[in-house]
Order: C-alpha cells, then sequence, then structure tokens
C-alpha cells in the first residue's frame, strides 16, 4: 500500500503542489490530470523515490520510501517519458537485460511473447535505433506485460505516439492489473476510460 | 625596537621587495574581498528593492 | 538520505539578522589582533640568524596555509551536514566558505613564491607543502565551479556537497603523495619545512596572526553568507520587507 | 517479486555495456587511439635524445593513459541518461552503488585494458628495458581502475552540464594526482633499481580504497544528477 502524506513539490521558486495526501489500495486506480508544467510527471518520479519532495513523505506499508528502498523497489515498475531502450540493441535484447536488472528473469520465449503482444515479433532482431517512436513506446510496454508479478505500476503517459490497437491492448492489461489486486498510477492526456475497483483522481495546479 | 631609522625598517635588510610585496599582496586581496562583498550585497537588495517596486506600484 | 528536517530550527531567516549584527564585532577583533601580530612580528620578533628580515613573510604565509587547509575542511563539513539533513543554512554556509577559502590558498601561494625567491632564488618551488596547496587550490576551483555550472540551487548544493567531502578524503592522501613524491626526487634540501629555529616570539607572533585571519575569515564568511541568503529567498516575503540598508 | 541475483544484475550491466561497445567500436577506439597520439607528441616536442625520453618515458605513458582515461569518462553515463536506462539502474531492487561498480568495471575493460595492452608497445617508443614495461604495465593494471572509479564520481556529478568535458577535468584531475604520482614513480623507481613494490602496494591500496569508496558516492552522485 503506498501512501502519501502532504506531499510538496518546488521547481526553482516555483511550488507546483503542496499537501497533497493520497492512499493506493490493491486495486486503485491513481489518475494524474493537469495541464503541462503542472507538475504531473515530479508527482510520479517522486513516487518511485528519484525525485526528493520538497516537503511531506511516501510510505510503502507505512516504512518511508526512502528507507523501504530496495524492498519498495521490488515492487515497483516505472514506465516514464523515456523508453529506457539501448539504440544498439534489439527488442528482445533490449527488455531481457531491461527487466533482469529490474530484477525479473524473463527467458526468450516470454521475452518473444511479449513483443507478440506488443505486435512488433517480426522486427524483434532490428536494433532499437531503426524503429520509430511508436514502436519504441511498444517495445517499453512490452515490460507491462513481463511484470504482472509487481503490484506497483507508476506509468508517465503510457498512450503517447500509439495507434488505437496498442492504446486498446494497453487499456486491457491495465485493467487486468487493477483487477488482480494490483496498484497503478498514470498520467495521461487522452481521455481514456479505465475501470478500476477503485479511482482517485488527483487535478494538479488547478 | 630594533630598527634604526624608517628607512632601514623599508629597506627590511634588502628584502623589502619580497616582504612588502607579500604584506601587499595579502591586503589587497582582503580588500578587493570585503569590497566585492559589500558592492554584492547593495546590488542585491538594489535589485531585490527594484522588484519590490514593481510589484507594489 | 535521513531527511530530518532541522531548517525549521537553523532558517535562513532568523540567521540572516543575527549574522549581520556578528559580523563587524569579528572584524574589529580581526583588524585587533592583525595590528598587535603585526606589532610582534615586526618590531618584537629578532633577525633570524639564516634568513635575515625575509623569514618575517612566515607571518603571513603560514596562517594563510593553515586557514587554507582548515577553511576547506570547515567547509566539506558544513557541506557534508546540508548534504545528510536537507538543512539549506549548512550548504549556504559551505558556498560562503569557498572563495574565501581559495582566496587563503592564493595568498599562500604567493607569499610561498616571495619567500621562495630571496631563498633560493626561484619563484615556484616544487616543495611539498607548496605543490599541495596548489592541488588545494583546485580542489576548492572544483567545488565553486560545480557549484555555478548547476543552475537549480538545491541540486548545486548536494552535488558541490559530494565533491567536498571526497576532496576532503583526499587531502591527506594528496599530501602525503606529493611529501614522498617531493623528497623522491627533490630531497629534502629546498624544502621549506625547515621553518627557522623558532624563537618564541616569533612562534607568538604567527600565532596571533593565526588568530587574526581566523577573525577576518569568520566575519567575511557571514557576511557572505548573508549575500548568499538574499540572493537565494529573493523571492520570499521577509527579504521583500528588508529595509534598504539591511 | 524479485528473482535476479545482485550477481545476475551485476553480470547483466556488465554484458549489456560490452555487448554495446563490440557494436560501437569506434568509441573504444577513439580513447585508444588518443592515447597512441598523446604519446607520440613529446618526443616531437622534446627531442629526440634517447636518454632524455627514457627518463620521461614513464612519466608521459602515464600522463598520457590518464588523460585517455578521463576523456573517455563522459561517455560513462551519457548515454544512459539520455535513453532513460540510468533510471532503470537507480530504481533496480539491487543496491546502485554495486550496480555503479559494474558500470565502471565495463567502463574499465573498454578503455582502461586496451591502454594497458598498449602501453608497453609506446614504452619502447621511450627505450624502456623489458623491466621498466613489466612495472609499466602491472602499475597501469592497478592504476586504470582507480582512475576509472575516481572519474565515476565526476561523470555523475557532471552530467547533463553545459561544458562538462572541462568541469569533469577540474573535478578529476586533483585526485588523479597520487595515482599518477605512484604510477609513474614505480616505473621511474625500477628504472633507477629502486624496486617498485612499494609504489605498487600503494597503488594497491588505493585502488582498494577507491572500489569501497567510489561507487557509494557516484551513486549519491547518480540520485542528485538524475533528481
Amino acid at each position: 500500500m503506498l501512501s502519501a502524506n502532504d506531499l510538496e513539490c518546488v521547481r526553482g521558486e516555483r511550488r507546483l503542489f503542496s499537501g497533497l495526501n493520497f492512499a493506493m489500495q490493491p486495486g486503485t486506480l491513481l489518475a494524474v490530470r493537469g495541464v503541462n508544467g503542472s507538475g504531473k510527471t515530479s508527482l510520479l518520479r517522486m513516487m518511485c523515490g528519484l525525485l526528493t519532495p520538497a516537503a511531506g513523505t511516501l510510505n510503502w506499508n507505512d516504512r518511508e520510501i526512502g528507507k523501504a528502498g530496495e524492498e519498495f523497489r521490488s515492487n515497483l515498475l516505472y514506465l516514464g517519458h523515456l523508453n529506457g531502450l539501448k539504440d544498439e540493441l534489439n527488442a528482445a535484447e533490449n527488455l531481457r537485460l531491461s527487466l533482469h536488472i529490474a530484477g525479473i528473469a524473463v527467458d526468450e520465449a516470454q521475452a518473444v511473447a511479449a513483443l507478440d503482444w506488443s505486435g512488433l515479433r517480426e522486427r524483434r532482431h532490428q536494433p532499437c535505433g531503426t524503429l520509430s517512436q511508436g514502436q519504441r513506446r511498444r517495445v517499453a510496454l512490452a515490460r507491462l506485460k513481463l511484470s504482472q508479478s509487481r503490484p506497483l505500476w507508476i506509468l508517465d503517459e503510457p498512450f503517447t505516439a500509439l495507434d488505437v490497437a496498442s492504446v486498446e491492448r494497453t487499456r486491457d492489461l491495465i485493467v487486468d492489473h487493477l483487477a488482480g489486486g494490483g496498484m497503478v498510477a498514470l498520467t495521461t492526456h487522452q481521455e481514456v476510460p479505465i475501470t478500476a475497483p477503485t479511482t482517485l483522481p488527483i487535478e494538479l495546479g488547478a | 625596537m630594533n630598527w634604526e631609522s624608517l628607512s632601514a625598517f623599508i629597506e627590511m635588510g634588502g628584502y623589502g621587495t619580497y616582504v612588502w610585496g607579500s604584506f601587499a599582496v595579502t591586503i589587497v586581496c582582503f580588500a578587493l574581498e570585503v569590497v566585492g562583498l559589500s558592492v554584492r550585497h547593495q546590488h542585491v537588495l538594489h535589485e531585490r528593492n527594484a522588484h519590490h517596486h514593481e510589484a507594489s506600484t | 538520505m535521513s531527511d530530518i528536517r532541522w531548517y525549521k530550527f537553523s532558517s535562513p531567516q532568523t540567521f540572516y539578522p543575527l549574522a549581520g549584527a556578528l559580523a563587524p564585532w569579528f572584524g574589529v577583533a580581526a583588524a585587533l589582533f592583525a595590528g598587535y601580530g603585526l606589532y610582534i612580528s615586526f618590531f618584537l620578533a629578532p633577525t633570524d640568524f639564516q634568513q635575515g628580515e625575509a623569514y618575517r613573510i612566515i607571518f603571513i604565509h603560514v596562517p594563510a596555509a593553515w586557514m587554507s587547509m582548515f577553511l576547506y575542511l570547515i567547509m566539506a563539513g558544513w557541506a557534508a551536514i546540508g548534504l545528510a539533513w536537507h538543512t539549506r543554512l549548512s550548504s549556504m554556509m559551505a558556498v560562503a566558505i569557498a572563495p574565501t577559502g581559495a582566496l587563503m590558498t592564493f595568498i599562500a601561494l604567493w607569499t610561498g613564491a616571495l619567500w621562495g625567491k630571496p631563498m633560493w632564488g626561484a619563484w615556484w618551488v616544487w616543495d611539498a607543502r607548496l605543490t599541495s596547496e596548489l592541488i588545494l587550490l583546485f580542489l576548492y576551483l572544483g567545488f565553486m565551479f560545480l557549484h555555478a555550472a548547476i543552475d537549480d540551487p538545491r541540486r548545486a548544493d548536494r552535488a558541490a556537497a559530494v565533491i567536498a567531502i571526497v576532496g576532503a578524503i583526499n587531502v591527506p592522501i594528496i599530501y602525503f603523495s606529493v611529501k614522498w613524491w617531493n623528497t623522491l626526487h627533490q630531497g629534502a634540501s629546498v624544502s621549506l619545512t625547515r621553518i627557522p629555529t623558532m624563537a618564541s616570539t616569533m612562534l607568538w607572533g604567527m600565532l596571533i596572526m593565526s588568530i587574526a585571519f581566523w577573525l577576518y575569515a569568520i566575519a567575511v564568511v557571514l557576511i557572505r553568507v548573508r549575500c548568499v541568503i538574499l540572493e537565494r529567498e529573493r523571492n520570499a516575503d521577509w527579504v521583500k520587507q528588508l529595509g534598504a540598508d539591511a | 517479486m524479485n528473482n535476479t541475483s545482485l550477481i545476475d544484475c551485476m553480470t547483466t550491466v556488465i554484458a549489456r555495456d560490452l555487448r554495446i561497445a563490440l557494436r560501437r567500436r569506434a568509441d573504444v577506439m577513439t580513447s585508444l587511439i588518443f592515447f597512441v597520439i598523446a604519446v607520440s607528441l613529446f618526443p616531437l616536442g622534446i627531442g629526440a635524445d634517447p636518454v632524455l625520453l627514457r627518463t620521461l618515458g614513464p612519466g608521459v605513458v602515464w600522463v598520457a593513459a590518464l588523460l585517455a582515461c578521463m576523456l573517455a569518462l563522459a561517455r560513462l553515463f551519457a548515454s544512459d541518461h539520455a535513453d532513460g536506462t540510468l533510471e532503470q539502474l537507480v530504481l533496480s531492487p539491487q543496491p546502485l552503488s554495486m550496480l555503479v561498480l559494474a558500470k565502471t568495471a565495463a567502463h574499465w575493460l573498454t578503455t582502461g585494458l586496451p591502454l594497458v595492452i598498449i602501453a608497453p608497445v609506446l614504452g619502447l617508443q621511450f627505450g624502456l628495458d623489458s623491466e621498466a614495461l613489466l612495472i609499466l604495465i602491472a602499475s597501469l593494471l592497478l592504476g586504470t581502475p582507480t582512475l576509472s572509479l575516481i572519474g565515476g564520481i565526476g561523470a555523475a556529478l557532471t552530467l547533463g552540464l553545459p561544458g562538462g568535458g572541462a568541469l569533469l577535468a577540474l573535478l578529476v584531475l586533483p585526485l588523479y594526482i597520487p595515482v599518477l604520482i605512484f604510477g609513474a614513480g614505480a616505473v621511474e623507481a625500477t628504472a633507477a633499481a629502486l624496486g617498485a613494490t612499494a609504489h605498487l602496494s600503494i597503488l594497491g591500496a588505493l585502488l582498494l580504497g577507491t572500489i569501497v569508496f567510489a561507487p557509494w558516492a557516484t551513486a549519491l552522485a547518480l540520485k542528485i544528477a538524475i533528481e
């Protein structure tokens, strides 16, 4: 369970948000909305410990995430703006190596299956540098398919640069994950209806 | 008092340039630092007042 | 990093007037000590039988060298506190100390050269202490330029703190490796370590001058930390209400 | 939850970086070629007097190796920072300092090790005898990993900063001095038949100290840099 107590974020001289409280139980969808520059990405980065808050704390099962370190990070999956792919490596290599580092052992068959789910089966031997932005995003999303065991998903604009079919696929995956007791925090501009046991809308910069 | 005269004091046993050179360097450095800081201080206050006036007028 | 928030207690706003009140006192005390120290170094200290009058340069060279070393360690200390407990004021102290420390190093190098010229006929002597002093100057410059290169003050403080700590750990290592290197190549003859046998008044003079340097450094750092506070809290309300003479 | 061990993750990081280095051999070659050119410049500058070159040889080779290591540092984290893999490293359940150690090891394999292999050939240019060349290899083998580890701290601190190259040099070169002194000193000591065991043991001590301390400092610097 991830809980935030009066979180505050300051960038340069501007305070983006403060006094933010929420608690994510299994099955909770945290939908973060707000105009550009309202601190959506900063909030998500704070939630996974990449950014230390100006004030307030974030707890994973009542232990501050800074202290819960390895235990917290082994329950977390973060998908940022950057896809985290090496241009020189092909999609399958990228997938397996990055998941391995994240703590999820994946064999070749599983990687191919995930890429197949992402509709990139026939391109899996191509270096990622030669793929389009949308295809690279789908390789990154294939990581979600293989990280079902991770309860907490933090996704920054997962649907950008995706075609309709990919958005549909990804949405279904998120819904299944939530139904299975997972927790998802995401930001998105597109209005993608996601049904979840409980939905926590967060409006930033209002 | 181990100096016969002022000129002996200045001459400093033939090492005048070096001894007075060192003291001069030190004093100049300290002076520059202190003056620089007060200028910086005034600049910040002045710049703040400028914003302040704009904000309040 | 443990996140104990001490900044409520040592907030820059409460420190600003305090520093303003203390600085003049330290300045006056520094002047008094310097006056007395100079009196000793020129009128009480005897002429050195080996070096004649030139040795009087040690009354600035040695205090400056000591100060350059101490100020670096104190700077690293403040930086570490700021890094560990996220106290902005400690990081501001570290940033305020660096230029004065660098200046002390610069003075130590210059007076070392001005002393070396009459004694050994060369402006620069690859003596272990002078060489370490030069490297210390690079460490100061590294701290200051890294801090200046980063726009966000918080990241600048924390990054500069890391290099200050790493530098502080390396200062003794650098000193001993330069000392080893110096004895290997030069032999001890040329080194400044052979300070003339110290008559008590000479030691006393150096001690008083060191205290004067200490007080001066404290006064200047307090003044500079006020500037840093003002620059960082420019938009804070309490800065806006300050009078013109604050 | 987490079924890959620390050693697995470290070997994965090393394997990934080596695989990339193989596919982009140019990077490996550039620092190596810089090393060769830099060393060859000195005789052109100083003249070809064999006695002079023999005395200067160790110092020249060591300074050039040090500069080559430093130049290659910018690459250490920059590409990972740009494509987002650095965030994955930071968010891995394994301790970041160990992953940084692995990354630095991979970086050393692609830059430090080639220098060590080429150095004796360049040493011949300076007329070093076989025993001096042996000690040159030993000192570089012990010294270059320390240079990569210390350099890692500078690379992490200057991540994404304008003018990072020169700033990286300013931060890192003063910290390189002890390694340079004992590295070059070891070769000179053998040339003067004084024996280099003392120098090599100190280089070893510096290496061990750096292995323990540098990854922790680099990890801290990385967390600060990607905030």
